[in-house]
């Protein structure tokens, strides 16, 4: 049976008060808060922390098949699923694709590649999820919204998930929206949007599917069903006949509306909970609707120490002001930075198995392991003769550290400059993200996460940086 | 066996000679002409256009998905792929999934597609693409590209061409590509592109293939792959994998230009006009990474020569008379604006009341009397639709009826100077259907001097306008092509 | 059975603004200048006026009643809006007269105006109607050049004696404004002219459109009883008609593009209601709906002054200028006036009301004893259209 | 192999006052300090028979040098060895003349750092651009302080006190030097309350951007005494590069730079010292920050591993002590015009060893060090001068 293999979730380490916002602005707040990506993280470094959390004890070598779902992809003419596959390290003999322009592509990108997986053209597909959208400024969907990513593993040995079917509906409605050259999102009127659009469809969808296996709702231990907001999903499972303790929670309160990635990681909340044998009833929306009959197996205790949604919830630290997310979503002019970097396709071509895959060079005469990658041996001098190893996941420890006031150029200072040290004496020259600069002590244990480095040449200069190790995992 | 059970395409009606754009800015002219989406095309409406050619007596209830690909998309959050669909009038219960970022996307929405199918669930699923890059005023790029788009329906019965097997490689390069906020195609230095992206990646593809199903050169009557902005890489790479010149299909370099994410299964779409049964055909592309593929032309082939197609509709062309409209088709500078009033804002709500009569292009027939009719409104307060006819009164007696593939006839017309439009006059058509029904529609394609009362016209879905953060989409006419 | 209007209200005073690019004047300007000039003309006092219909069409010329009563400052009288497209004014008329011969009130005014030229823009926009924005690219003029190629075509005239024929329309009433002092435009214009001028929406050019004005018109409308208090040369309304079609021209094969049935069945029910049977002889003199060229030659058959598809031969023989067996648009009509909305049908009617107390000047016609408005508001395929008849 | 020791000699030298020379151009440097060097040394421009200059991003090609010096048709050639650079084209000039090639060569470095409209020195070049992008100075030396600091057990606050003491007392010597270009006393209060630039290092930790040019004029030491009764004589010149960036070295400790040890053994060695804190004079080293002057002390080996916090609470590197370090006021005072920075530090040593430093002159001063550090440390010059052959 085919199935899901195993699940991971991102969560940006800051979270935004709603009251903050309302704060700002006037007018009510929303209740709890939501999370926002670092100003270095995008849809892409999500869907790698995502997939790496997924694929942890799963080498990235054996899967086939990298699906990435976003309407926030940060290129329109370049697959942003090879990145994160030349990122896991995976091969270069596989499939990839980028899913797109609907808040479904996650359960579009899920059903391509159960599709694959069944008809034998791969036998593992990772797919990830991640948006990080824009509302306008003074908005309410502005407390709404969330970022976030999730990651599945589908394939058929050792399924923890099997997926026994699924539907799909197709919708044209313009409910929510974003042009080619729209940066917020646009929306219609609320009552219509909910009402025509999300209820309509995907209470289409989920009654189907159930009609069609002969189910009802008391069959079913979870009901994971986007919802756009709490009010509207509460009154949706109520209709398809679900009582409170069945249905999962849409992470409104905690993380916030995170469009591509949003059911996916309600069912990967749903997953941490589960037990073997249960039913789950999972349906996303967005102009149309998917909806799926999930059976949890005994193997869904094989991947239990995934951070997932629950342990990276806990992991956080809040935003303490409104004008900082503002400046992290460059949603104010900032003072232009003299930056150094200068953005070259040839180089990160060349250099992308030590920029984007975190490839050291390991002297096979010496041993020794240098970071980047060095053709003469940094101990021995013996040339050529190395093996590459990748540091992505390695835990480190902060070796010396300088909190540079002058790097930013007056933005979000200080940066923190960083040399970690791994084992074997490692060196890794990089930057601190996702911590307090208060907090940060030579010695002190560190993990590496990809970020979004700069805008150069007109790319997006993606690299390594260090932080402070999420809980789990 | 899985295989391409139809085919279509779409070239815009204009071309215009690279010589134009030596003349606007001097430099190197590329020889021949490229083709150009008229001011009220784009990536959706020419894949509508080549979805329709491919779907040429194909019943819309057969087809269960439609995925669409292209690297320009009109929204960033809203399913096109959807949008199609409910032009082609296909069901709801289908699949439906954009495929965009890589101009590799046609082949990897086909590799989709033929899962989906070998997997059980679907049965016959349309893949559309198109693409209308940009390139910047000035630069190479602006001759080379083109734009166009082609479908392929994949399923399992009435195959006219088997997919016998598959190869795909992923690879981070982006020599040529374009950022979230980029209006324009950007490049690296051409040669690194084309040494390091194209000519490297696309052989590895096509050796991997044909090693995989223990094939050699010889064994293929055409080999379809896609070609780059340089267009002497797009022999060379064969010479280099011991193809024949002869093997090689052309690039529609010197008609079309490079259409992106469409100009592989355009490509195709050529080499299947020509292709004998048994005839057996590599088909790849390329964009950060490669799809490779092996087909085997069937005697049902013979059974989808009615296909305009990339023959028909190259052969059906005008030339534009200068460089000057291009630029203003593509909104690439900024004219006075119209001392018009506003336009009503467009109500979304409206539209999606309406979505099948304004997208499906979806009137009535009246059971009582059978008059068929399309209501589109006179604009104040949206489209309704009919409730009564118009002709015999009766209430709520009516059946659905279809105008999109109707032929019409101009009844009366007019040639608007006042109204707002990118290419002047506006040309106003009130045409009568044959079978019957009347509207009145915007007129494209055309040349003004040519339109007569009792003039053919069919029906052709266009871009309206923008309005608001809405693409308008609507069917307009036009004088009958090919 | 519906009775009829014939002979029970009249009206006994009309003021009429200049029409035009009045840059310096406000629509309450324009409302005060037609108001007095009416009360004046009736001899009546502001206090007399009991009730108000006040006609305009948009928002930027006034809303509801206060439109009407805040620059005329009435007090606390019962004021109605009417809205109704290009027949605006003339439906402000004709509700005004439909209360009075009920005997609801004794005296009460109709008022129509529009200010349109604060818009900086030619043409009129639908407002802020929301619409799914898939109409046609069209304006006005375009939707009415499909009557003109219709009509060529079903008549077999070429394009150049077509237009050629159209022609004599906007020379004869740029000839009558240019006899009227109220006339936005009062220039005589040629043929050649006409012929020369820049394409707008072919087959029309610049002189077979209306312009873009503004103005107001009002009424004072009492009893036919009455009337005679207040002046002794009062003018009778014979019939108020109006006509709304269903909107077929765009569904419908039926519908020929070369008559606007609304038209016809307007005229048909007007000239029943005052008891004309042949209105080419009964009727004195006409003021329509020309807000194009083609327009008024259309008018023409469907109001039967024509025979269908011969308008052509009347217009060469002269028949509706001046000096012809039926005058019409002695004013310089829409083409000399322009049109702003809500003015037009009282303005026409205000002209009909000077022919037949003979106070029009060098326009006067010689002892006219019925005149006729019409009014066409939306498009040819879609239209209201109102025709009044009054007389002496 | 054979030394350098005692085979040539600088018989002139010239220096600019180094500041914010807003009004002055590259060719106004130059030509300053190669006057100066001609008539210190007592020569005519025509004199030269070949040149050196080192500048790192104010020219290119020996014709930045030529050009404003008129030098007819001589050979000239630009050295660029990051910091080291002025002390690159001291060393090429000596090496040339010690051939035997030459007999009077002019050595030249200048910077116009002051045209570019930043605060900070210019972009290092040649890194890969993901790791390029936030590397500051400050933030790469401000690494040595806090591993240095945590290594040796000083708080936080102990480690920048001790430092402070540097910026202290370099500004005092600065203070007593017309050509530098901050003149003014510190307390070590206002440094360790200056703004962070880098944590943990301040405002006063660092080393001003600074325009200046110097020149030294090199014969065989054989010919020195016919210019002057005072010539000054090489007695060693090493120089290190590291093979890797500190930051990526493996094991790298962060608290001192092999390439100092390295350089200044192979002076030493030349020169034929034993005991540099003994035998040295006087030394203008390589003070960027703060911190780098602590751990050169160490690499230099003036004060024991790990203890440089004794010598400099002593006072064993003030103009009265031990061992004067930064006589002129160092880069601290002077600011840091890269390619012109070795042959400042020369010019300081030399003008002490011919005893014309008035209130800064060090008593019978014998042996002068200069020494550079080119960074991200991976490149370090030490240059060893004497007054007497022998």
């Amino acid at each position: 049976m085919i199935g899901i293999k195993s699940y991971g979730a991102y969560i940006p380490y800051y979270r935004l008060s709603r009251s903050e916002i309302a704060k700002t602005w006037g007018g009510p707040a929303l209740p709890g808060e939501k999370a926002v990506a670092n100003q270095d993280e995008d849809s892409i470094t999500m869907a790698v922390e995502a997939a790496f959390d997924c694929t942890r004890g799963i080498d990235g070598a054996n899967i086939d098949g990298l699906f990435f779902a976003s309407t926030t992809s940060p290129y329109k003419e370049k697959q942003c699923s090879t990145i994160i596959a030349t990122v896991l390290d995976m091969g270069k003999e596989i499939r990839t694709a980028d899913f797109a322009d609907c808040l479904r592509a996650g359960t579009t990108a899920l059903r391509a590649a159960l599709d694959a997986v069944k008809a034998g053209s791969a036998k593992n597909i990772l797919v990830t999820a991640a948006d990080c959208r824009l509302a306008y400024p003074y908005s309410m969907l502005e407390q709404s919204l969330g970022d976030a990513a999730a990651c599945f593993l589908i394939g058929d040995s050792d399924v923890a998930v099997e997926i026994e079917d699924c539907l799909s509906i197709s919708y044209e409605i313009t409910d929510v929206w974003r042009t080619d050259e729209d940066d917020f999102v646009r929306e219609w009127e609320e009552r219509w949007v909910i009402t025509h659009g999300y209820s309509q469809n995907v209470e289409e969808a989920a009654s189907a599917i159930m009609k069609r296996n002969g189910l009802s709702a008391k069959d079913f231990a979870k009901a994971v069903i986007y919802g756009p907001d709490p009010r509207s999903h509460a009154a949706l499972v109520r209709r398809l006949g679900f009582e409170e303790n069945q249905v999962q929670d849409t992470l409104f309160a905690t993380i916030g509306n995170t469009g591509t990635p949003s059911a996916p990681l309600m069912l990967v909340a749903a997953l941490e909970e589960a037990k073997a044998g249960d039913n789950i009833l999972f349906a996303s929306y967005g102009d149309g609707a998917d909806a799926f009959i999930l059976k949890v197996t005994e193997q869904i205790e094989r991947i239990r120490e995934r951070r997932g949604v629950k342990i990276h919830l806990a992991s956080k630290a809040l935003l303490p002001s409104y004008g900082k997310y503002l400046s992290f979503r460059k949603l104010v002019q900032l003072p232009p930075q003299a930056l150094r970097g200068t953005g070259s396709a040839t180089i990160m071509w060349r250099t992308k198995n030590w920029v984007l895959g975190c490839h050291a060079s390991k002297c096979r005469k010496c041993g020794l392991i240098t970071y980047p990658i060095q053709r003469v041996c940094y101990g021995c001098q013996a040339k050529d003769d190395y093996d590459e190893i990748s540091l992505s996941r390695e835990k480190g420890t902060l070796f010396t550290f300088s909190l540079d006031n002058i790097a930013s150029g007056g933005i979000n200072p200080p940066i923190i400059q960083s040399v970690v040290r791994f084992q074997g004496g490692t060196q890794f020259y990089c930057m601190m993200t996702d911590c307090d600069p208060k907090e940060v002590r030579v010695d002190m244990p560190v993990e590496m996460t990809l970020r979004r480095l700069h805008e150069e040449a007109n790319f997006h200069n993606y690299f390594w940086k260090c932080r402070p190790p999420r809980e789990g995992g | 066996m899985v295989g391409i059970t139809s085919y279509g395409a779409y070239i815009p009606l204009h071309r215009l000679s690279r010589e134009e754009f030596f003349r606007a800015w001097g430099g190197l002219a590329l020889p021949g002409e490229r083709a150009v989406a008229n001011f009220d095309e784009d990536s959706v409406t020419m894949a509508t256009e080549a979805a329709i050619d491919c779907m040429k007596g194909i019943d819309p209830k057969t087809v269960d998905g439609l995925f669409f690909a292209t690297t320009t998309s009109p929204y960033r959050e809203k399913q096109c792929s959807t949008i199609i669909s409910v032009a082609l009038d296909l069901g709801r219960e289908i699949r439906t999934a954009d495929f965009t970022g890589s101009l590799r996307a046609g082949t990897i929405a086909i590799a989709s597609a033929m899962d989906a199918i070998n997997a059980g669930a679907a049965k016959s699923i349309m893949i559309t693409a198109a693409d209308l890059r940009l390139g910047a005023p000035a630069g190479d790029f602006e001759q080379a590209l083109g734009d166009g788009g082609a479908a392929l329906l994949l399923g399992e019965k009435g195959v006219i061409a088997t997919i016998e097997g598959s190869y795909s490689i992923s690879d981070d390069f982006s020599g040529v590509w374009r950022s979230d906020a980029d209006t324009f195609v950007r490049t690296w230095e051409d040669r690194m592109v084309l040494d390091e992206g194209y000519s490297a990646v696309l052989p590895e593809a096509i050796s991997g293939l044909m090693k995989k199903y223990n094939l050699a050169p010889g064994d293929f009557a055409k080999v379809v792959y896609d070609a780059p902005t340089d267009i002497r890489r797009h022999p060379r790479v064969a010479g280099g994998l011991k193809f024949d010149a002869a093997q090689l299909q052309d690039s529609l370099f010197m008609t079309v230009g490079n259409t992106g994410a469409a100009l592989a299964m355009m490509m195709l779409v050529a080499a299947l006009e020509e292709a004998k049964p048994g005839d057996r055909i590599l088909f790849a592309s390329y964009g950060n990474g490669a799809d490779a593929f092996v087909l085997q032309v069937t005697p049902e082939i013979e059974k989808v020569r009615d296909r305009r197609g990339i023959k028909n509709h190259l052969a059906s062309k005008r030339v534009l008379a200068n460089y000057e409209t291009y630029v203003r088709w593509r909104g690439l500078i900024t004219l006075e604006a119209a001392r018009r009033p506003d336009r009503s804002p467009t109500s979304i709500a409206g539209l999606w009341r309406d979505r099948r009569i304004i997208l499906g292009l979806w009137g009535v027939k009246c059971k009582v009397c059978g008059t068929p009719q399309y209501a589109q409104g006179a604009g104040l307060g949206g489209s309704t639709p009919l409730r009564v006819c118009v002709n015999c009164q009766a209430k709520d007696q009516f059946e659905d009826y279809r105008f999109t593939d109707k032929k019409a006839e101009i009844f009366t017309f007019t040639q608007d100077n006042l109204a707002d439009t990118v290419d002047p006059p506006a040309t106003i058509t009130v045409v009568d259907f044959e079978g019957g029904g009347r509207a009145v529609f915007d007129m494209t394609d055309r040349d003004p001097a040519e339109v007569k009362v009792g003039m053919p016209v069919e029906m052709t879905f266009r871009k309206l306008y923008f309005d608001r953060g809405v693409h308008n989409y609507f069917w307009k006419t036009r004088p009958l092509r090919c | 059975m519906a009775e009829s209007i014939k002979n029970k209200v009249a009206i006994v005073g009309m003021g009429c603004t200049k029409f035009g690019e009045l840059w310096d004047k406000s629509a309450s300007d324009l409302i005060v200048e037609a108001a007095y000039e009416a009360y004046e003309d009736a001899g009546i006092e502001p206090k007399d006026v009991q009730a108000a219909w006040f006609g305009t069409l948009y928002e930027f010329s006034g809303m509801a009643g206060l439109g009407l009563t805040v620059p005329l400052r009435l007090q606390y009288k019962p004021v109605t809006r009417v809205e109704n497209m290009c027949a605006t004014g003339s439906d402000a008329l004709r509700n005004a007269c439909y209360a009075v011969a009920a005997g609801v009130y004794d005296i009460v005014l109709a008022l129509g105006v529009e200010k349109l030229k604060d818009q900086g823009i030619s043409g009129l926009g639908m407002g802020a109607f929301a619409s799914t924005g898939v109409s046609p690219t069209i304006t006005a003029p375009g939707m009415f050049a499909m009557m003109a190629t219709k009509y060529f075509a079903r008549y077999g005239l070429s394009p150049d004696e077509g237009k050629r024929m159209l022609a004599l329309i906007p020379v004869r009433s740029h000839h009558n404004g240019a006899l009227n002092p109220k006339a936005h435009y009062q220039r005589e214009i040629t043929i050649e002219q006409v012929l020369a001028a820049p394409i707008v929406a072919w087959p029309l050019g610049i002189f077979d459109c209306c312009g873009m004005s503004d103005g107001s018109a009002a009424a004072i409308v009492v009893r036919a009883e009455d009337a005679k208090k207040f002046r002794p040369d009062p003018v009778y309304v014979k019939a108020l008609q109006m006509c709304v079609g269903p909107g077929e021209g765009q569904i419908s094969t039926d519908y020929d593009y070369t008559h606007v049935e609304e038209t016809y069945r307007a005229g048909l029910a007007a000239y029943a209601e005052a008891g004309i049977t042949d209105p080419r002889k009964e009727v004195s003199m006409a003021e329509v709906h020309d807000c194009f060229s083609i327009t008024e030659a259309t008018i023409m058959e469907d109001l039967q002054f024509s025979p269908r598809g011969r308008v052509k031969e009347d217009l060469e023989a002269g028949t509706f200028t001046l000096e012809g067996d039926l005058p019409v648009q002695p004013d310089g009509g829409l083409k000399c006036f322009g049109h702003p909305i809500g003015a037009s049908g009282l303005r026409m009617m205000y002209e009909m009301y000077l022919q037949l107390q003979g106070k029009a000047g060098p326009r006067q016609i010689k002892n006219p004893q019925l005149g006729l408005t019409h009014n066409m508001g939306g498009q040819p395929s879609s239209c209201t259209v109102s025709c009044l008849i009054v007389g002496l | 192999m054979e030394s350098i020791r005692d085979k040539v000699a600088i018989i002139g030298m010239g220096c600019t006052r180094f500041g914010e020379l807003w009004e002055k151009g590259t060719d106004d440097l130059i030509v300053e300090a190669a006057y100066e060097a001609y008539e210190d040394a007592g020569i005519d421009p025509n004199d030269i028979q070949a040149a050196w200059v080192g500048t790192v991003a104010s020219g290119m090609m020996g014709e930045c040098l030529s050009t404003p010096l008129k030098l007819r048709n001589i050979p000239v050639t630009h050295v660029e060895n990051a910091c080291a650079t002025g002390h690159e084209a001291l060393r090429n000039a000596c090496f040339a003349v010690a051939s035997g090639m030459y007999d009077i060569v002019l050595a030249l470095g200048f910077e116009k750092l002051k045209d570019t409209g930043l605060g900070g020195l210019g972009v290092g070049r040649g890194l890969h651009p993901t790791l390029e992008m936030r590397r500051t100075a400050p933030g790469t030396f401000a690494f040595i302080a806090t591993r240095y600091f945590h290594t040796y057990g000083l708080t936080p606050e102990q480690g920048k006190q001790t430092i402070a003491k540097i910026a202290v007392k370099n500004h005092h010597n600065g203070s007593l030097h017309p050509k530098a270009h901050f003149r003014r006393e510190v307390t070590l209060e206002q440094v360790i309350n200056a703004p962070i630039i880098a944590w943990p290092l301040g405002l006063f930790d660092c080393c001003p951007t600074t325009d200046g040019a110097a020149a030294a004029i090199v014969v065989p030491a054989a010919m020195a005494k016919r210019f002057r009764q005072d010539p000054i004589y090489i007695k060693g010149i090493g120089l290190s590069s590291a093979q890797l960036l500190p930051h990526f070295r493996p094991n790298f400790g962060w608290t001192s730079f092999t390439v100092n040890k390295e350089a200044s053994r192979q002076a030493y060695e030349q020169a034929g010292i034993k005991d540099p804190r003994k035998e040295i004079s006087v030394a203008c080293v390589h003070d960027c920050f703060t911190i780098t002057e602590l751990v050169i002390y160490e690499d230099l080996g003036f004060s024991p591993v790990g203890r440089a916090k004794e010598d400099v609470d002593a006072g064993t590197f003030t103009l009265e002590g031990e061992l004067p370090i930064q006589s002129d006021g160092g880069l601290k005072s002077f600011g840091h015009p890269i390619g012109a920075s070795g042959l400042r530090m020369t010019y300081e040593t030399y003008k002490q060893l011919q005893g014309k430093c008035d209130v800064r002159q060090i008593k019978n001063a014998r042996l002068g060090l200069s020494h550079t550090l080119g960074g991200p440390p991976q490149v370090s010059c030490v240059t060893i001068v004497g007054n007497s052959l022998g």
